[in-house]
């Protein structure tokens, strides 16, 4: 499949990739920010002590991740109609990318939190500040630290992931390359092509993540 | 806000305190009582129970029985808001607990203009002085960890005074400073105290106790074993217990 | 690898082997699907079991799914390709087809009680229209409809008839054949298939050019088979009728 | 219709079965495989040498910027073309522990560097060897940042198997998509896929949660 | 192991040693060299560089110039197994670093077991009568978090001496002490002293400095600016620098 592998088709096919890529980003941009949202609330309802709020939060964080998306996928869109509420495929499909994430994220920030040493919260708690500042000012700039690799593993997992939209027709990255593949029999050409698209992707991630480390000011956050 | 308690009478009052760390009776029927304006040190061997008995003012720990009034509230009663009461109490820690993301002059300003709200040029420049006051005016932008031990200490102390609470507690504020820097840094406290700030200080500077403090505490095993004006305490210490813990100071 | 196949002939190499390898891409009735009992079976998992037995050897089924059925081909993991493909001159640019051995052709459905009831209704502008990923029928209705909105499904037939049933989409496209076989597992009468084709295609077996000693042999067994009866039999029980409903 | 298909679908239960065999054989190979791996990777990108952090550094990155399915499609269909031909299940397990290693290094790379400088220097001024200041003193205090996403991982991974599919395995989606040929719901037919799923993956939480909870008691947990 | 250095004399030489942080010169030409089995204490104002100093030696900093000679061995030669040599020094932090996932015990024989290779058993039993003479015998499977400062800053202690080192570094080793543990701890120190070990303390601990130190090494703003026996230093200080220095101790 290399020894005539085809550059000229993939030029053709460019502006179709393009378009792919354009769909993948925004879809995967506003998902995570979904999944922010939904982690974010979450986790603060798992570190919550009293069990009303932890013990829906705990099911729901284990019951995502221990089930492929591909499930939750067929459950919001095929599910869904059944009880009435009939929803466009990219809505269903951030939706469904938004909460699959936000599990993950939420069990990151639990984890970034709860790694903070004890004295830094008692010195929040000892100025007088409340619970909100104590996270927004001590806390949580603290904890983004130790978060901002998993959480960029974790954007990466979600625009992958994305490409799962494939199956309920929405045309994304992946998709533009599987035509190439269906349409003119050259998966190679198709396949190579997505994964440096990604990969453009991933750097563009990564670079954004070290960026709002910086961002921060967590320059001098060693311990 | 406040509500009157009756037989009031201190700005810290522990009636009949216990507290317990599993099976380790950490603080024991402790009754102590006190007044505003009042500078008590606090001094014991290192176990005693100095420290615990200092968070348990703010809150820090959580005490098993017996009653703890701070500023006319009490600590265990729901209705007392924890954290507007704790803007009055400052703290400063014996592991310093600096903010290892803010410079040492965020670490100073941070409270004041988020729970005191004082604007932000404001609150910089009183830092900025406090912390010129501790001798740290090279190194207002210096993180913690490009701080020596004595100067980390120094910034905390310097973030506890910036809050200009009504009562403050400093567990052994002096321990990484040298014997210079120990004197400035207790001339600092000292005119805070005049200032007329209720203070009770974990310390085993017995220079600072006989300058300023108008008491005493002294503890073992989580008792107060003996409680005096720091002329008594010092010349005619009433238990043998405080007796062989003044004759080593003294030989030292 | 490959040119040491070539050189040796690959009808000679299967011999040697004793095995024929052929891809399958199970996409469902009547084609090729998994039976009842799980079984492989199907129309052309029929057809390439005949072929295998002409040839006097066993024969291997590989079941990739769509995104691994090419390049099992092209890099000779599989001899052939049996699949309802249809023979494009873009595809036949990349791998060599066999004579056409059945026509079929993309064919319009929708829900029986809804509101579509003919291929001109579902030309209406905006309507929903759910076609395979990839498939014929997602041309055929690009064309046909320039108004609708397309959703190319991927994953097989029988998704397309779950999203008319669900309401996801107004009308499917797909090859009529495939749209018979695979309503059976409906309540008779859940669909209504339109009559009239969006077009007539052709559905061919592949190999790779460098196989042509296997494409020869493969185009003769299509015209034996077809000449004694036993390709017809084999469309008459799966395409044409229900029959295979009560064995499988 | 309901009831009909669920009498379809029982009688698929031995290849559900063997789908289900397949998914756990190479998730389990391979998340021990790549657990190893990982951690070994991590803990040479933590160490001194620039080169051989860099090149780990490049080829994590290249693994985890590209789609599985590449890997996995380069790896059964494409090595063959430089002579090195390996069987579906062997290239499964090629690429599934090498995706498992990759993340793995990451996040304990991660972990390694969130414990605290003055740990480090008390262990090499107790003079510890590089192994045992890994394996004393940063690693157990790492694992405490490592274990919740590290499970993470796992759990992604054994969902990621799936992909497997695309090279002729038949793992438990792949059943799913061979079942919902003849019984076309796919909110049944997944629903079920997903709880072979949860079979498999909630132990696992459950038992990463125990661990956690062990190790924060001996950590004085924080309280918020 | 031991390379011979030409002129060798000290168990610990610095020549010429600078340090830089930034802009930051915080050693500046420091020589000094320190005899086998001698014991010298460093002291001077906080922010001085004691610290940064006695990291140097068993190379927890590195420094920009100059030499670093310890136990015959050039810090700087890259032939020099640093593993090995640190060994033999013990380094006690001035903000303890104990291992937050070990108990007391633990924390105590852990290189013991893994560097020295003492049977487990037996690195117990020494570890255990280390921790009862600094009073900790009641906290032996304590963890760090369960422990008082001065329970903490005492486990580093035994945790140091465990070792049983050629060199010993200590970095304010009482600072978070009450005077009576101080004296403790300073006794647990002078017998492993008299047992010819090479000490370098930093403290401001001046009856220890009396009673066990060759020699104290008077700092500021990163060099060494007096450097003589205790007598000397104590009655005869000889720069404006140390006298003033020496008031504020006396004062207190
Ligand atoms: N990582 C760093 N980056 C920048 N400056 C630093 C760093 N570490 C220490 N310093 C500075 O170097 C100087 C010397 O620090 P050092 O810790 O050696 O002081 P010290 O004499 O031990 O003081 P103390 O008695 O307060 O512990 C200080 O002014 C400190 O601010
Ligand atoms: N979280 C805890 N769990 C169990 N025991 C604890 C805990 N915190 C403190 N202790 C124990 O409680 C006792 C009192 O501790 P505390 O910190 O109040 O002592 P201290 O008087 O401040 O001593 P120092 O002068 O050494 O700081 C000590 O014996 C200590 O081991
Ligand atoms: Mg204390
Ligand atoms: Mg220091």
């Amino acid at each position: 499949m290399l020894e005539n592998f085809s550059l000229r088709t993939i030029v053709e096919y460019l502006p179709l990739f393009g378009q792919g890529l354009v769909t993948t980003v925004w879809l995967s941009v506003l998902s995570f920010a979904g999944a922010l949202a939904v982690g974010i609330v979450l986790a603060a309802m798992n570190l919550q002590r009293g069990w009303l709020f932890r013990v829906p939060a705990k099911a729901y964080i284990d019951a995502v991740r221990a089930t492929p998306l591909l499930a939750q996928l067929y459950f919001l869109y095929f599910g869904l109609p059944r009880l009435g509420i009939i929803l466009p495929e990219l809505v269903v499909g951030i939706l469904a990318l938004s909460l699959n994430s936000g599990a993950y994220v939420a069990e990151i920030i639990r984890a970034g939190i709860l790694s903070i040493p004890r004295g830094q919260v008692e010195a929040g708690v000892a100025s007088g500040m409340t619970y909100v500042q104590r996270m927004r000012l001590v806390i949580l700039p603290q904890a983004f630290k130790v978060t901002i690799p998993p959480l960029l593993g974790q954007a990466i997992v979600l625009v992958k992931d994305s490409a799962l939209l494939s199956l309920i027709a929405v045309a994304e990255l992946t998709r533009a390359g599987q035509l190439l593949a269906s349409d003119r029999f050259m998966p190679a050409e198709g396949f190579i092509t997505i994964a440096a698209f990604y990969l453009l992707l991933y750097y563009g991630l990564k670079g954004l993540a070290a960026l709002s480390g910086r961002w921060l000011g967590l320059a001098g956050a060693r311990t | 806000m406040t509500k009157p308690i009756k037989g009031r009478t201190g700005m810290i009052e522990f009636r009949g305190v216990n507290k317990w760390f599993g099976t380790l009776n950490v603080l024991k029927d402790i009754t102590l009582s006190v007044e505003p304006r009042e500078v008590v040190v606090v001094c014991g061997p290192s176990g005693s129970g100095k420290s615990t008995l200092i968070r348990c003012i703010n809150g820090l720990e959580t005490i098993r029985d017996g009653d703890l009034v701070v500023d006319g509230q009490r600590l265990a009663d729901p209705a007392t808001n924890m954290t507007r009461l704790r803007t009055e109490i400052g703290f400063v820690f014996q592991s310093f607990n600096l903010y290892p993301h803010k410079t040492a002059l965020e670490n100073v300003t941070l409270a004041p203009i988020h729970v005191r709200k004082i604007p932000r040029a404001e609150a910089e420049k009183a830092g900025r002085e406090l912390l010129a006051k501790v001798g740290l005016a090279d190194k207002v932008n210096a993180y913690p960890a490009q701080l020596s031990g004595g100067q980390q200490q120094r910034v905390a102390i310097a973030r506890c005074l910036g809050m200009r609470p009504k009562i403050m507690l400093f567990d052994e504020p002096t321990s990484a400073l040298d014997p210079e820097m120990i004197s400035e840094v207790l001339d600092v406290m000292v005119a805070v105290a005049e200032e007329g700030m209720t203070m009770m200080v974990v310390t085993h500077e017995m220079g600072f106790a006989r300058k300023v403090a108008q008491r005493v505490v002294f503890m073992d095993a989580g008792a107060i074993v003996e409680s005096g004006t720091p002329d008594e305490f010092f010349s005619h210490p009433k238990t043998d217990r405080s007796r062989a813990f003044l004759s080593k100071i003294l030989r030292h | 690898g490959l040119t040491a196949a070539a050189s040796a002939g690959t009808l000679d190499e299967i011999t040697k082997r004793g095995e024929l390898r052929v891809a399958v891409q199970t996409q469902g009735p009547p084609f090729s699907l998994v039976g009842a009992a799980g079984e492989r079976t199907g129309s052309s998992v029929e057809l390439a079991e005949l072929m295998a037995k002409e040839m006097g050897v066993k024969i291997t089924f590989l079941d990739f799914d769509w995104d691994g059925l090419i390049p099992a081909l092209l890099s000779g993991k599989a001899d052939l390709l049996v699949a309802d493909m249809t023979p494009t001159l873009a595809r036949a640019m990349k791998v060599a087809f066999t004579k056409p051995y059945m026509y079929t052709g993309s064919t319009v459905f929708t829900k029986a009680d809804g509101k579509f009831k003919s291929t001109e209704d579902c030309k209406a502008k905006g309507t929903k229209i759910a076609v395979l990923l990839g498939a014929t029928g997602e041309k055929e209705a690009k064309k046909a409809f320039p108004d609708a909105d397309i959703k190319s499904y991927k994953g097989g037939g029988p998704l397309l008839l779950d999203a008319v049933n669900n309401g996801q989409a107004d009308c499917g496209v797909n090859d009529v054949s495939a749209v018979k076989g695979q309503s059976t597992a409906y309540p008779a009468g859940s669909f209504t298939i339109m009559p009239d084709m969006l077009s007539k295609e052709p559905l061919a077996f592949a190999t790779r050019y460098d196989e042509q000693d296997l494409l020869t042999w493969m185009n003769l067994f299509l015209d034996q088979v077809s000449l004694d009866g036993r390709l017809q039999k084999n469309l008459d029980y799966w395409v044409n009728s229900d029959d295979w409903k009560k064995d499988h | 219709m309901i009831w009909q298909q669920l009498q379809s679908l029982a009688g698929s239960y031995p290849l559900a079965l063997r789908g289900l065999g397949m998914t756990v054989m190479l998730s389990l190979v391979s998340l021990v495989l790549g657990t190893l791996i990982g951690f070994g990777l991590g803990i040479l990108r933590t160490g001194g040498n620039r080169l051989i952090s860099s090149v780990i550094g490049a080829w994590v990155d290249l693994i985890r910027g590209t789609p599985f399915l590449v890997q996995i499609f380069l790896i059964f269909f494409i090595l063959p073309e430089l002579g090195i031909e390996l069987d579906a299940f062997t290239a499964g397990i090629i690429a599934l522990t090498n995706l498992a290693a990759c993340f793995i290094c990451e996040i304990v790379v991660a972990g390694i560097r969130s414990v605290p400088t003055g740990q480090v220097e008390a262990a090499l001024a107790s003079g510890l060897s590089r192994w045992h200041r890994m394996r004393q003193v940063v690693l157990p205090q790492a694992m405490r940042i490592v274990l919740p996403p590290l499970v993470g991982q796992y759990v992604l991974l054994i969902k990621d198997s799936s992909v497997v599919s695309a090279i002729g395995l038949t793992d438990l989606t792949r059943v799913g998509w061979l079942v919902v040929q003849r019984v076309p719901n796919g909110l049944l037919v997944f629903f079920l896929v997903g709880l072979g799923y949860f079979i498999v993956c909630y132990p696992l939480i459950m038992l990463a949660r125990r661990l956690e909870q062990r190790m924060g008691a001996a950590h004085g947990e924080v309280q918020l």
